[in-house]
């Protein structure tokens, strides 16, 4: 009857009848019992192969539920259809939604906190990751099982140092530091530059980040932490000096703008047009792997004019929805419980180059050959477990965080094109705090 | 005089092929390029193995994709050309009242973009339950104002004799439109089908929109899983993803062509 | 003789209402399928959408605040959307002519007689069959900044490399050339088939007087296709004021909002931003501006056309 | 064998003008009427308001006696043969005969026997499974009668099926057409614009103008004393010369062109509403001056235009301010350029009112042109 | 006034088949030269290859004594009407007509001078600013005449330039064809299958069949005295009669039909290459048997099929095997069925040989048939 019920995956079904049925063929009336719960995640690629055989590795090791893995787009397209589904039998049991989602996620009342179960078994989670969990950590409460996590990193050309007469062991730290180092590095052919010294992603999350490492929020009441965001502080001084680091390297031509796609920043590093860029963690693996060149990698720049305060987590975190049955929720925590044993941790760290969330993954003995093989790896993991908590690495909270993301790009890509680094920002903050006060408006 | 005029029409010919077939003769020689190779920014591989193919297909279930676009785009097919011929038929061999204004409506729905409706349309596909379901690919694509254009203006062509003839023998008028009017403008048939079925075997956002698993989704979603966000894209397994993709439609492309461009100039003449 | 009101009185109103009917009644059943699918896929949502407009959405995307021509206030004075608008006119204005005029300049090559032609007409026509998705995937390889075939020509022909998807100005030429590039095929499909129905006994008839291959062209062949042109036209119009998926995959409305052209900014308010009053009020404006574009095509352009 | 008849109908299109007017005609069974006039006089419009295609707008059309006015096409027992043929182009010679039957629901065997025997009388068993598109003109005509006449309707219309022949083959179709109907006692309603298929076809004839009957008649009787000028101009070919005369109407003389003077019937002239009166000549009547001829009926003329067809030589000059043509029976050297001394044959003047252009008096010589009854 | 001559013309579109086969004939300077002949003979392609529009597989065109093969169309001095007519549909009458002069960057002033008397000699004044949908045929064929016309180029050719027109206006064009090549002295070559058209309009016809030409000359020798049995059939509306006969070489006697026999010229006989002649006699040479005429030539026949055209009445029946006309002058009341016995007239025969198929004796009695010259 289980078959008849659920049509829509029945095919699935039947795939995983088959190979159950050829793993153990006696067991056919366990199958019809098991629990079907859906994942919904956003990982295409290699990431989506990954996240297959690790599902495929929890639907093996036990006979009571099934996770079916299904690919919705990207995480702005998968949380569009969450919207709809949200609350109701068609949810999804699992989602994976980035982390600017957090607070719509809080917020839509869609979503059951996993710290219900881990209350609940009395789960301990003191072994994941502090400054991981710091991010989803919300009154108290853990509200999504973090998953795929990532921080920025700066990574730069060892062999270009040495060529500039820089010392490839000893990267730039702060941002005076990194503007001299670009100096040296950028190359030029008459007007073509050849190689740029330094480069940013177009992408909200890297300004996020510097100014969080100099202990600098987003939004007030504390990064939207303790109150509700009403207004946007990215306009800072902590912002403030981020642009005029690019808008000053890219007046002085030694910051390379390659756009807002991730690729392309990359190739554009491997085929040395960029001496140094920042990426994420999870880019780190791919980048050394490929490049004709020694990589280095180094913690993101900070300002000397204060300390530095570590990283942000970024990346996505996986959410159970509420208003489903019991049953899928029961899979669906136990499925997260798998994805934090140390195996699975180590396998998705070595495929994905996404942090272990699970700190003891590292000692895995995979894990240890693969940081043999590219000791870059552990830097990125030495800078978020360095990371100083506060609210301003815990990451902001506001509902409309894709919003102020895409206005800090635009900021940023104005800046590049010649606007006033604080005109750029002003502006932006005042967008979003257009948004900030409509979207309160509209959910009183 | 009488050389040098083919000679320069076939210089250009060539030059302008070359442009702009370009594209894709560099999509297929990346197809079989390693990273390394597209690092070099090679423009032809030194060697072409199947690699970044076998990838792709490893990495969805592209078969299934194909079929199912294939599916979805005969369906949809087949739909629009029955309601459309349904609605050309009405506004040309029924003299109703208000026939014109009724056309003028039809007509002005080209107007609308798709994005705008796209919102309240995917709810609507959600009360009805068709989520996840072929009807949801398939049956909000069955009435186009381009195709009922398109076949009207064919029917008009149509010798109002043939239809009196048909009166006086006394011929239901839905006998008429299967037996006479169907086979009659074959040729804008076709032209309708090819151009439907391309429409929607292109099509991306709704498709994704309105399903959740590998069920029934098409290829077009296959292409955008094979790129990443924050991981590195391997692009040769995407250039064969694109390689995959549109080779079908190439194929129906090339093979229907002249049918084709007789039944668009066809619409296109008032 | 009998005039017209006698004749009025004479003709039995009776038998008139009874035909009207069964045309009506045959005409609903032959409509019927294509009204309750436009009603429920395209006028319902749009009335939806008109309704939206005037309201402010929850996170739900229900609407709960009703804020009257406030959205549409909004994106009137906002800055955004005056460069969305921006963005979309130029976009036009660089799609449509340069798209039509080479559409018609290979349709006029390819409706040459020689020999092979078909194999050319094929190649012309293919890009028809070649989704958004993969023409955009294509052509962001071939504006990469690093690897693409483009900078790699033009800095090995000792240029300036150009910051094709980069540079505001730059990345809505690069969104244009590759709709451009996309649309040939349908454009060029419809034009040669219009060429092809060109009577030849007027060009035998220009030979004769002696004019020469530009001459025919601008006097003969120009305007007998001018209605196949004004049909490439309009559509061009249109489709190019809906484009969507090549900003999604190549630049994503950037850099600077200079691609951020309507159809994108809408399903970004909607899809991303979740503002579903502003993207319906932004929907809205779109609509009217393809309403006005097009009636205002049908009024003027359609005056120089020509029809048999 | 059915009869058609129309009583008083009109039919505007526009309900402002009037297209075919008042028009009243009974056609009786198995008869052969052909329906002739200008283009755009309303012949098609008539003949498809006969068919059921086109509603009358007033008046009435009883067929077979009863009254058929808001019957539909296909209840009227008859059957239609378009100007184009209305073939269906992707059907073959075969299902286009039978398309009308397949409403009938008869037996496919049957339906097949019926064809095969209407195909075999009009030569069409070769051509059964072509496409139409390959067949000539002549062959496609045939199959539109085909179709036509398997329905076995007592009633045919044809509108006019011929002038998409060329004048061959049109030559070939007329009689093919005319034994065909009288083989199949048909009832056929013939519409045409060509006058050499109304006089040859038909066993009546109906003159149309502007929507208004001018003559019905046997084409003989039309041609040989026209009911008016129009009619005169319209049938024959060329077209009877026409002038106008003044009549004295104390001497009955009607004097043409201050030049020519005839005297006409004293009982004529006495109804006479004007002074003026039209008289019109066929142009064989008009000779070569001799000598023995009456002085009154001649004049010279200068010849504009010459044409030799074989047996009969044609003539064109200026006379009295209009174009007149004469017609010679033979092959006559005569130059254009050439100055001629005509003279008229008074006995075959028509001669109408200037006024109501009816006719006055018919022409008296009909019995001069060779009608010979009985040669055995 | 230019001549143009074709020496030994040659035509094959695909390589394999000729089209036009060796066609030599010479068009002298002003003449009016028809070229007629069954659809598909070649015609059209004859006339593309002397605009130029056309290649010449072999041989070579001359125009004016120039050697012309090579020259572009619009280098050959030459006008060219088309069947379709051509005109551009976009521009209305004025800019159709001077298109030609725009090519030639004439002044604006002369242009439309010069136009504007073409128009005038047309009757053409007042559609000038129409476009040519809102034309009339009759009047887009004088659109499509007057610009020929305009570029004064001395040589003129129409390819069935009457063929979309009713009878009647076709008629009527003829003449004004005709009169406008008089006037202006253009060399005109004719295209037309109509066999009407060729007999009155052409100072000369050429027959063409199949690619090849089957006769030359004046349109009333061709027919009074056709080449071949093809010429006889195609000239001449209804057609010659033509039947097969026995020839009895001692006694220079033809028997047709075992019934009727003539005898004919010794010396005509003698080089007959076989016992066959082809025998033809026009229709209206048939007559009615009376007491008086020639037992030997007398037969009985029925009539199938009887046509009055007004002044002419035509016949039909079939004998030896064939369908045969009768046409006579006059009304003639004939029944269908009606038993006649007919006479041959022994010197209207034209007789063929039976093999070659060239013409071994034309008919006596041209003379017989009213040729009057200089009748004052
Ligand atoms: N559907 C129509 N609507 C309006 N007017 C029409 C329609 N059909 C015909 N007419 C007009 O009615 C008149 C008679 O047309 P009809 O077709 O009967 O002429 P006809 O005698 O058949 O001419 P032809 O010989 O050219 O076929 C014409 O003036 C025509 O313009
Ligand atoms: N462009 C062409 N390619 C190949 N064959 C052709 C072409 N044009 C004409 N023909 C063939 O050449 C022959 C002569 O054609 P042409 O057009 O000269 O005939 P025509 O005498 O003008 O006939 P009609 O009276 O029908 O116009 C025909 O058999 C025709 O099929
Ligand atoms: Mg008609
Ligand atoms: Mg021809």
């Amino acid at each position: 009857e289980g078959e008849e019920t659920n049509e829509d995956t029945s095919g699935e079904e039947q795939q995983t009848e088959e190979s159950n049925e050829s793993e153990d063929t006696n067991e056919e009336e366990a199958t019809d019992e098991k629990v079907e719960a859906v994942f919904w995640h956003a990982m295409s690629g290699g990431g989506q192969e990954s996240i297959e055989a690790i599902v495929d590795n929890f639907n093996q090791s036990q006979d009571q539920y099934t996770i079916i893995p299904e690919f919705q787009g990207s995480y702005e397209e998968a949380l569009t259809k969450f919207r709809s589904v949200g609350g109701t039998e068609d949810a999804p049991a699992i989602i994976q939604t980035f982390e600017v989602g957090t607070k719509y996620m809080i917020d839509s009342g869609f979503v059951e906190p996993v710290q219900s179960f881990i209350d609940q078994e009395g789960y301990d989670i003191s072994q994941l990751e502090e400054n991981i969990l710091n991010y989803y950590t919300v009154d108290e409460q853990l509200y999504s099982m973090p998953f795929n996590s990532s921080t920025p990193v700066m990574l730069y050309n060892k062999d270009a140092f040495e060529e500039a007469g820089l010392d490839p062991e000893n990267p730039p730290q702060t941002f005076e530091e990194i503007k001299a180092a670009a100096e040296k590095l950028t190359v030029k052919d008459g007007d073509n530059t050849e190689r740029y010294g330094f480069s940013i992603l177009n992408y909200g999350w890297f300004v996020e980040e510097l100014i969080a490492t100099q202990g600098g929020l987003f939004v007030n009441n504390d990064n939207g932490r303790t109150n509700e965001a009403t207004e946007a502080v990215f306009n800072g001084e902590e912002g403030l000096r981020v642009f005029q680091l690019i808008d000053e390297m890219n007046k002085a031509g030694t910051y390379g703008n390659f756009g807002a796609n991730w690729d392309d920043i990359r190739a554009a590093f491997q085929t040395e047009n960029t001496a140094m860029y920042l990426d994420s963690s999870a880019g780190v693996a791919g980048t050394v792997e490929n490049a004709p060149f020694e990589v280095g990698v180094a913690y993101i720049p900070y300002s000397e004019e204060v300390e530095r305060n570590g990283v942000i987590i970024g990346g996505a975190s996986l959410w159970m929805s509420n208003g489903i049955e019991q049953e899928k929720q029961q899979a669906a925590w136990e499925f997260m419980k798998f994805l934090q044993t140390p195996e699975s941790q180590a396998k998705w760290h070595i495929d994905t180059g996404y942090f272990a969330i699970n700190p003891a993954a590292y000692d895995e003995e995979m894990v240890q050959e693969r940081w043999g093989e590219f000791p870059q790896l552990k830097v990125t993991v030495d800078q978020l477990q360095e990371t100083k908590p506060s609210t301003a690495t815990q990451g902001a909270l506001i509902s409309v965080f894709p919003e102020a993301r895409q206005q800090v790009v635009t900021a940023m890509e104005n800046v590049l094109q010649g606007t006033d680094p604080q005109e750029a920002l002003d502006q932006a903050a005042e967008e979003t705090n257009r948004v900030i006060e409509q979207a309160n408006r509209a959910n009183q | 005089m009488k050389i040098l005029r083919p000679t320069i029409t076939y210089m250009l010919l060539i030059l302008t092929a070359v442009i702009v077939f370009f594209p894709v003769v560099y999509a297929f020689f990346i197809s079989f390029m390693s990273g390394a190779e597209l690092l070099q920014g090679k423009f032809i591989p030194e060697t072409f193995h199947l690699d970044n193919y076998q990838k792709a297909f490893e990495r969805l279930p592209l078969a299934h994709y194909l079929w199912n676009s294939f599916f979805v785009s005969t369906v949809v097919m087949l739909g629009q050309l029955l309601v459309s011929a349904l609605a050309a038929y009405a506004f040309v061999f029924i003299p109703f009242k208000g026939r014109n204004f009724v056309f003028f409506i039809f007509i002005s729905t080209m107007m609308i973009p798709w994005e705008a409706t796209m919102i309240p349309n995917f709810l609507t596909i959600q009360q009805l339950d068709w989520i996840n379901n072929y009807q949801s690919l398939t049956i909000p694509f069955f009435a186009i104002a381009f195709g009922t254009f398109l076949l009207r203006q064919h029917f008009l062509t149509l010798p109002k004799e043939l239809k009196e003839a048909s009166d006086i023998a006394g011929l239901r008028s839905f006998k008429f439109f299967w037996k006479v009017v169907i086979p009659y403008c074959r040729t804008s048939f076709i032209t309708l089908g090819a151009y439907g079925f391309l429409t929607t075997w292109n099509m991306y956002l709704w498709p994704l929109l309105v399903t959740n698993n590998d069920q029934v989704r098409t290829v077009q979603i296959g292409l955008k899983q094979l790129q990443t966000q924050e991981m590195a894209t391997d692009w040769g397994v995407v250039m064969a993803g694109v390689i995959i993709v549109i080779i079908p439609t190439l194929i129906l492309l090339f093979l229907g062509q002249k049918q084709l461009q007789k039944g668009l100039a066809q619409g296109a003449l008032k | 003789m009998k005039n017209a009101t006698e004749i009025q009185a004479k003709s039995i109103t009776r038998i008139d209402a009874k035909w009207k009917f069964i045309y009506w009644r045959s005409a609903i059943l032959y409509l019927l399928p294509s009204i309750v699918l436009f009603s429920v896929f395209l006028f319902y949502p749009l009335g939806k959408t008109l309704y939206l407009s005037f309201f402010l959405t929850d996170q739900q995307g229900i609407a709960n605040v009703f804020v009257g021509f406030e959205n549409y206030q909004y994106i009137l004075q906002a800055e955004s959307f005056h460069k969305s608008i921006k963005a979309t006119f130029l976009f036009v204005l660089y799609t449509v002519p340069t798209g039509v005029i080479i559409s018609l300049f290979l349709a006029v090559l390819a409706n040459e007689k020689v020999k092979g032609v078909g194999f050319f007409r094929t190649i012309y026509s293919s890009t028809m069959g070649i989704s958004v998705a993969a023409s955009a995937v294509v052509w962001l390889f071939i504006f990469h900044p690093s690897m693409g075939i483009l900078t790699q020509i033009i800095t090995s022909l000792g240029g300036t490399s150009i910051d094709w998807l980069l540079h505001p100005d730059w990345a809505l030429v690069s969104v244009s050339i590759t709709t451009i590039w996309m649309n040939i095929g349908f454009s060029f499909l419809i034009l040669l088939g219009g060429l092809q129905n060109i009577d030849e006994h007027l060009y035998e008839s220009a030979r004769i007087s002696g004019a020469s291959y530009f001459y025919q062209l601008r006097r003969i062949t120009i305007p007998m296709l001018s209605p196949t042109l004004f049909f490439v036209i309009t559509v061009s119009l249109i489709n190019s004021f809906q484009t969507f998926g090549q900003v999604d995959i190549l630049t994503q409305g950037g850099p600077s909002e200079s691609t951020n052209l309507i159809v994108y900014s809408i399903y970004r308010e909607a899809f991303v931003n979740y503002q579903f009053g502003t993207a319906s009020a932004q929907s809205v404006f779109l609509f009217i501006c393809i309403l006005i574009v097009t009636i205002l095509q049908f009024k003027f352009g359609e005056r120089k056309v020509h029809y048999q | 064998m059915y009869s058609v008849e129309l009583k008083q109908v009109d039919k505007s299109y526009d309900k402002e003008q009037l297209v075919v007017k008042d028009v009243s005609v009974k056609i009786e069974p198995g008869e052969f009427f052909v329906l002739v006039g200008p283009s755009g006089c309303g012949k098609s419009t008539l003949l498809r308001m006969i068919a059921g295609l086109e509603e009358i707008t007033s008046g009435s059309i009883l067929i077979d006696g009863k009254k058929a006015d808001h019957l539909p096409p296909s209840k009227r027992e008859l059957s239609m043969v378009f100007q184009n043929y209305a073939l269906y182009p992707h059907m073959n010679v075969e299902d286009n005969i039978t398309f009308g039957l397949d409403v009938k629901k008869m037996r496919k065997k049957e339906k097949k026997e019926k064809c095969c025997e209407i195909a075999d009388m009009l030569g069409l068993t070769d051509y059964l499974k072509r496409k139409p598109r390959h067949l000539s003109g002549g062959q496609r005509q045939r199959v539109a009668l085909a179709r036509a006449i398997i329905t076995n309707s007592p009633i045919c219309l044809m509108d006019e099926p011929l002038s998409n022949l060329d004048a061959k083959l049109r030559a070939h179709m007329r009689s093919e057409i005319r034994e065909l109907q009288r083989k199949l006692g048909l009832t056929l309603i013939y519409v045409t614009h060509d006058q050499v298929e109304a006089m040859t076809m038909g066993d009546r004839i109906m003159v149309l103008n502007e929507g208004v009957i001018q003559q019905v008649g046997k084409p003989i009787d039309v041609y040989n004393a026209p009911a008016n000028p129009f009619v005169a101009k319209f049938i024959g070919s060329p077209p009877m010369n026409v002038t106008t005369g003044l009549v004295d109407k104390n001497s009955s003389q009607v004097t043409i062109s201050e030049q020519i003077s005839f005297s006409v019937d004293r009982f004529t002239v006495k109804d006479l509403n004007s002074e003026e009166v039209i008289v019109g000549i066929r142009p064989e009547n008009i000779r070569i001056y001799e000598e023995s001829s009456n002085q009154n009926l001649s004049f010279e003329v200068t010849i504009d235009h010459v044409e030799i067809l074989g047996t009969e030589t044609l003539l064109k000059f200026k006379w009295n301010d209009s174009v007149w043509y004469a017609k010679w029976y033979g092959q006559w050297d005569i130059r254009v350029g050439q100055s001629l001394t005509l003279s008229l044959d008074p006995d075959s003047f028509c001669i109408y009112d200037g006024c109501t252009e009816s006719l006055m008096q018919g022409p008296r010589n009909i019995q001069h042109q060779h009608v010979r009854e009985g040669i055995v």
